[in-house]
């Protein structure tokens, strides 16, 4: 053994000295350079490896649409909303008589909301099941994971609800209906900062999360730009239920507001303990909140607070109202706004379906980049050239047993 | 049995066990108070008592599975209060157990080599860091040569396995050469774990009630056993037992403990005389029913 | 100063509740060597119980003073069921078995438990969290200054309640018949059995209690976060058991001290450090103790008999 | 439990190369496996998460099937391998070592990252190894579980390591050449030690430590280094995992995780090397077969749906019933050609 290291060392002091800069192939296309990278190459970097998206779905007359997201785990409630939004959709579209008379059909995996098994149940969607498109997840994680593998192999994917901009990065094949977490972020600072005239925010965030990490990064960063003042940043993990600690720490910086972008799940019960500790200032969320738990959770306590959302039920537009009256009537209960986008992700994938010459992956991609001001429930779509939604997103204020619409605010 | 009592091999050299005024407490009670022993090549020594007198726990004294609240335990001149048995194991002292212990699971080969291996291992001696870290390498350096296969761990494993061999055919147990150890009748299995503490290529060997649940005529056979095995292999042994017979037959010395204290020292017809280890033995009725020494 | 005070309410009243859930790691890993790892879930199900009952009780009832009584006693009651059923067909079985089998059963539940009530199917609740309804109307017991801070009757109740139960279950380990054989038990079942003591009644009853305990835990632990969720079971049971393993496993009072150690010592690793070190500096506490103590706080490592 | 007999003999090779020569035989096979393969994706995919989870159960029936020690924290071992493995990964994406195909050059940088993750995890199983000096079962299994929790919440606070959205784009060069050389490697690495006195003296710990102790055997020391080997492993199958799941979060080496990897050395049989195997192999499909067969039941829409969801509950119904109706798992501690032989029907017995 002892030989061997010197040998080892030369090896690879050898190597070191002999490193250089990988060639770029002939693309100027990163994202896919590095398929060709690994040695999966030979095909041109515009057509990714045709995998499977030509061959036939599995039944001539039906299209099958994967869609991958948690459906157990920390994260189920999201996945289920975003599960119940899509079934929705299909089941309209279908009704109206499907695509060129093709029937709508949907295969769904559970993620767990883990990106191992996300990216196992996109394989299995693309290579297996043979689907022409994937939505989901709602984690920015899994969605990464799913991203890669869909890009990979050259087949769409919408996601309805990630908000990470990492996630549309991946590749040409990636779509969101949603808009980025720094717009987000930017809407609660610019709405704290002009509407409340907040001078001292504190910020709670959910350190497991990093949809609550990135909001809190940009909120931050832009209340700070505006001339506010952080006074304290806190955190806690996804699945506590005593915050006790954090808010007696806030408390002690008397903040005006505290900015707590996570999940309703923990933000209802974070107002109980907030004011049940004598902290009386209004919390400001994100899209997260977006519940009718919410209500439930934070009782009276929430009652007063102001999130960012990408929809209001209330909004007396009819195309929304029917789609709250169907929601109900399916899944009894308000469809929160993962709901609604995950009912419009799957309206612009059978939008694009229609539009497209066939359902091969470059067809289908064209056909959902090209989607403009479609009229979705969460606000209409216009897709930007980074594949991105560009839409307004609208502010909430949390009244009793629901949320009234404050304003809006347009990127 | 006077012949029996004539050791052919007398006893030589520097004490090779040594306790020296050890006394163990656990909470408020005394285990062993001042113990004392010495223990020399070609000794063939006893320790009776009572149940409860301390004997087991002597044991563990000794060979490092408690450490001793006061007094010193020397084995081979080196002072080892407070060393890990292995590292006492190594210094050549080997014991059997009391409720048999032996790898169940394992063969009766395995059992053995598992002990001669141990004793094969180098062991790198002293205790500062650099010694240590050697040490750690050296044990590494082995795995790998386990992982490669290479020809000198390929016959040091056969050699492991002719030494072992060796001692079961010693103790009479070749035939049961891949049984599994819980599968051996009782007295083999005794037998077992003194091939297994042979194996270790002791010095001392102590045998915690090397007779319990045997026969007479199996006594009988051990006691030649023991007897040879320690001319054989050149061992000075201390036996604990409960079998008076056995222990006045083959031991040339004999303590006697009763609640953690020695309470007579002596040759067997010295021992079997005293009137304190009678009472202590027997009850205070014996002496009065059967009037005086047996 | 206020903030000091408040800091070390909060942390006595979670650290209560780490207790009462603790009492029942205890006192099963006391009869049976057991880490009963499904002990957070059956928390969880009694916790659901008692939401169930509170529906059913409706709005006025379940404030009433009864009311809570029977939320209680029906949660209590239908884990002690619970507790009595997963003892008898999955642990008892498997008692002369390596002690390994009976843990991978135990987390088998405890799976079985905490995922199949995510499950949005029949009576299950489904995965979303559900507000906990506030059985007990929540009154400030003591105020000091401007709402500096803030001591709730529920906390004092709660802190009253363990405190109760650990001297309850000291009694009963210590001064009554069934105590003493479940001190036999622990100390050896096969030997207690010899004696004539009836172990599997009283492994049975041992295992009811603790359940029955966990549910009322749960209660408080609702009460208290006014939150139940699925999850909830694997997150607290998981504390808990590492302040049981603190205060010394198998020891009632351990497992309160230990717990409220790790209550208190969460509270200002939040308060006054790190917030998101807290579950790091826990387990670094509990792998300290174990190492200085390897019994934990209280315990003793029973020394093997050689 | 192993037979005692020395490794055969395999007359006509040097025996110089007797120690590698079955890792010289494996390559081209796996070579040609992986090369066969490489059209479709999703059995790529589940044979090397497949692969991932054997190193697992393997090295983890080091620790707590051979030596007798339980360990609850293997996932934490995996992801100290996962984020120095990925890190690397990450580092050395745009560089190739100049004169060899990219391909190449990836799969040595890919090697080197695997053995800087293996090794790193290595150091992290010695320190958690210690602690088997003083603590004995339980409580030696809550330490390594407080390790794995220990580790997650440092990388959740770790900026280098993503946070909880995890590293993502670490190059994806872990193919299933490179999974099966690493699972044929921990293979033989136990089977070699089940089989060498090291082995023998990891049973005798297993079986009785103070015996063990008594006769000579430097119990903490085997410990420590049962703990050091299985933790290098795991931390392979880390570097593995990050090199083929396209992003790695925390979230994904939870105390859950280290509960499955229990469970698969359980349900093979503790020490059983081909045990943890086959169960590694059945727990990763079970989940997959599940599907299919939901799928093929024509069971579209909601019902397949929720029944996606039931995978877990069953799961844990289904440990509870194993462990009642075989605690000592599928082969208990014997590997699996001692026990086949056994259950086929005893036909040959009359001739004999």
């Amino acid at each position: 053994m002892r030989r061997f290291v010197p040998m080892l060392l030369a090896t690879l002091a050898m190597m070191v000295a002999g490193c250089e800069k990988k060639t770029q192939p002939a693309s100027t296309d990163t994202d896919t350079s590095k398929q060709a990278a690994q040695g999966q190459g030979g095909t041109a970097p515009a057509t990714p490896p045709a995998a499977t998206p030509t061959s036939p779905p599995a039944a001539a007359d039906t299209i099958l649409l994967g869609v991958a997201t948690a459906l157990t785990g920390g994260q189920a409630t999201f996945g289920i909303s975003t599960r119940n939004g899509i079934e929705l959709a299909i089941k309209e579209a279908n009704e109206a008589g499907g695509v060129k008379g093709k029937k709508l059909t949907t295969r769904v995996y559970d993620t767990q909301g883990k990106p191992e098994e996300a990216a196992q149940a996109v394989t299995r969607l693309i290579n297996q099941d043979k689907v022409v498109m994937i939505l989901g997840d709602v984690a920015s994680s899994n969605s990464l994971a799913m991203a890669e593998k869909a890009q990979a192999a050259g087949v769409p994917m919408i996601t309805p609800s990630s908000t990470n901009p990492a996630v549309t990065e991946k590749g040409d094949f990636i779509f969101r209906v949603c808009f980025i977490d720094p717009f987000q972020g930017f809407v609660m600072a610019k709405f704290a900062r002009e509407n409340l005239k907040a001078n001292n925010v504190a910020v709670l965030q959910d350190n497991k999360s990093a949809y609550s990490i990135g909001l809190t990064d940009v909120f931050t960063r832009k209340f700070t730009e505006m001339g506010g003042k952080i006074t304290a940043v806190e955190s806690y993990s996804q699945g506590d239920t005593d915050y006790r600690a954090q808010l007696t720490a806030i408390k002690k910086t008397q903040p005006e507001a505290i900015y707590v972008p996570g999940y309703y799940s923990e933000v209802g019960v974070i107002a109980r303990q907030a004011r049940e500790l004598g902290l009386k200032v209004p919390l400001l969320g994100g899209d997260g909140w977006d519940s009718e738990k919410l209500y439930e959770l934070g009782g009276s306590a929430i009652q007063g607070s102001y999130f960012s959302n990408h929809y209001s039920p209330d909004n007396p537009d009819p195309r929304i109202q029917k789609f709250v009256s169907d929601y109900k009537a399916a899944y009894g209960g308000v469809p929160d706004a993962l709901a609604a986008l995950a009912y419009d992700a799957a309206k612009v994938a059978v939008e694009a379906l229609k539009n497209a010459p066939d359902t091969s992956g470059p067809a289908l991609k064209a056909a959902i980049a090209q989607t403009k001001n479609f009229p979705g429930v969460a606000g209409a779509v216009t897709l930007d050239d980074k594949r991105n939604a560009v839409k307004p997103a609208v502010v909430l204020k949390v009244g009793d047993g629901k949320s009234d619409y404050v304003t809006t605010v347009t990127p | 049995m006077s012949s029996v009592n004539q050791p052919r091999t007398e006893p030589t050299g520097t004490p090779l066990l040594e306790a020296d005024g050890v006394s163990i407490q656990f909470g408020g009670l005394r285990a062993l108070t001042d113990f004392h022993l010495s223990i020399r090549k070609g000794d063939l020594q006893g320790l009776i008592g009572p149940n409860g007198a301390g004997k087991t726990t002597a044991f563990n004294v000794l060979t490092g599975v408690y450490k001793p609240s006061s007094g010193e335990v020397r084995v081979a001149g080196k002072r080892v209060n407070g060393w890990l048995p292995h590292q006492i194991n190594r210094l050549g002292l080997a014991r059997t157990f009391q409720n048999i212990r032996l790898f169940r699971a394992l063969t009766a080969l395995d059992n053995v080599k598992v002990a001669c291996r141990a004793q094969a291992a180098l062991q790198v001696e002293g205790v500062h860091l650099g010694a240590k870290v050697r040490g750690a390498m050296h044990n590494y350096r082995d795995w790998w040569r386990a992982f490669l296969l290479t020809p000198g761990f390929m016959a040091e494993e056969r050699e492991l396995t002719q030494q072992a061999e060796r001692l079961l055919e010693v103790m009479g147990l070749l035939h049961r050469r891949d049984e599994e150890a819980r599968n051996l009748p009782y007295g083999e299995q005794r037998r077992l774990e003194i091939a297994r503490a042979l194996g270790t290529r002791p010095k001392v060997l102590l045998l915690d009630e090397p007779a319990a649940g045997m026969n007479t005529r199996e006594k009988a056979d051990l006691m030649v056993l023991i007897r040879k095995l320690r001319d054989d292999f050149s061992l000075g042994i201390l036996v604990i037992e409960h079998d008076m017979k056995l222990v006045m037959g083959i031991c040339e010395q004999i303590t006697v403990l009763d609640h953690g204290e020695t309470i007579a020292r002596g040759a067997p017809e010295q021992v079997r005389s005293d009137r304190k280890v009678i009472e202590a033995y027997l009850g205070d009725n014996y002496l009065e029913t059967h009037g005086g020494a047996a | 100063m206020a903030q000091l005070l408040q800091h070390l309410i909060n942390g006595l009243a979670s650290g209560t509740i780490y207790a009462l859930v603790a009492l029942g790691y205890t006192m099963v890993y006391g009869v049976l060597k057991l880490i009963n790892f499904a002990h957070g879930d059956v928390m969880m199900v009694g916790v659901y119980m008692g939401y169930a009952t509170a529906f059913a009780l409706g709005r006025q009832a379940q404030k009433s003073f009864l009311g809570v009584v029977v939320i209680f006693l029906v949660a209590m009651a239908g884990c002690a069921l619970l507790g009595f059923l997963i003892e008898r067909f999955a642990y008892r079985p498997l008692r002369e078995k390596p002690r390994l089998t009976a843990l991978i059963t135990a987390i088998g539940i405890s799976f079985a438990l905490s995922y199949g009530f995510q499950l949005d199917i029949g009576f299950l609740p489904g995965a979303a969290p559900r507000a906990f309804p506030e059985v007990i109307t929540p009154r400030e017991w003591l105020v000091i200054g401007d709402r500096d801070v803030v001591v709730w009757n529920w906390q004092v109740m709660s802190l009253l309640i363990a405190v109760g139960l650990m001297v309850g279950l000291q009694w009963l380990v210590f001064k009554t018949r069934f105590g003493r054989a479940m001190r036999a038990v622990s100390y050896d079942h096969r030997v207690a059995a010899l004696m004539g003591i009836p172990t599997d009644r009283v492994i049975a009853v041992t295992f009811m209690i603790g359940s029955a305990l966990a549910a009322g835990a749960g209660l408080l632990y609702a009460i208290k976060d006014t939150s139940v969720s699925p999850l909830m079971g694997l997150y607290v049971g998981l504390k808990a058991f590492v302040a049981a393993v603190i205060g010394g496993i198998g020891h009632v009072p351990g497992a309160v001290v230990g717990a409220l150690l790790l209550g208190l010592v969460e509270e200002f690793v939040v308060g006054y450090a790190a917030s998101t070190w807290r579950d790091a500096v826990a387990f670094g506490i509990l792998i300290v103790v174990l190492l200085v103590k390897p019994g934990g706080l209280f315990g003793r490592v029973a020394a093997e008999k050689v | 439990m192993e037979s005692s007999s020395a490794p055969s003999a395999m007359p006509g090779v040097p025996p110089v190369l007797r120690g590698i020569l079955p890792v010289l035989l494996v390559l081209p096979v796996l070579a040609l496996f992986a090369w066969s393969m490489e059209q479709s994706p999703f059995a790529t995919y589940l044979l090397s998460i497949m692969g991932v989870n054997v190193i697992l159960a393997v090295s983890l029936n080091i620790v707590n099937g051979m030596t007798g020690q339980f360990s609850i924290g293997h996932a934490g071992f995996m992801a100290v391998g996962a984020y120095v493995a990925g890190v690397l990964g990450l580092a050395l994406k745009e560089i190739a070592i100049s004169g060899l195909p990219v391909a190449m050059s990836d799969q040595i940088f890919l090697f080197v990252a695997l053995l800087a993750g293996g090794v790193v995890a290595a150091a992290c199983g010695f320190l958690v190894g210690l602690p088997s000096l003083r603590l004995r079962g339980d409580y030696l299994a809550i330490v390594t579980l407080g390790f794995g929790e220990i580790i997650r919440v440092v990388v959740q606070n770790t900026e280098a390591f993503g946070r909880s959205l995890g590293l993502s784009g670490i190059p994806q060069t872990a193919g299933l050449g490179m999974v099966g050389f690493w699972v044929f490697l921990v293979v033989l690495v136990a089977r070699r030690i089940a089989g060498s006195s090291h082995g023998r003296s990891l049973w005798a710990i297993r079986e009785d430590e103070v015996a063990a102790e008594a006769m000579g055997v430097d119990t903490t020391g085997y410990k420590v280094r049962s703990f050091v080997i299985s933790a290098f492993f795991a931390g392979v199958a880390g570097g593995l995992f990050a090199h083929f799941v396209p992003i790695i979060n925390p979230g994904s080496f939870t105390f859950v995780k280290s509960m499955e990897i229990v469970v698969m050395v359980v349900l093979g049989g503790l020490g059983s090397t081909t045990g943890a195997i086959v169960a590694a192999v059945f727990l990763t499909l079970l989940p997959e077969m599940l599907r299919s067969a939901f799928t093929s039941m024509g069971a579209e829409g909601s019902l397949a749906q929720k029944v996606d969801q039931i995978r877990m509950p069953v799961y844990g119904l289904l440990l509870v019933a194993l462990m009642l109706l075989r605690p000592q798992g599928l082969f208990g501690m014997r590997e699996i050609w001692e026990v086949l032989p056994r259950w086929l029907p005893r036909r040959r017995k009359g001739i004999q």
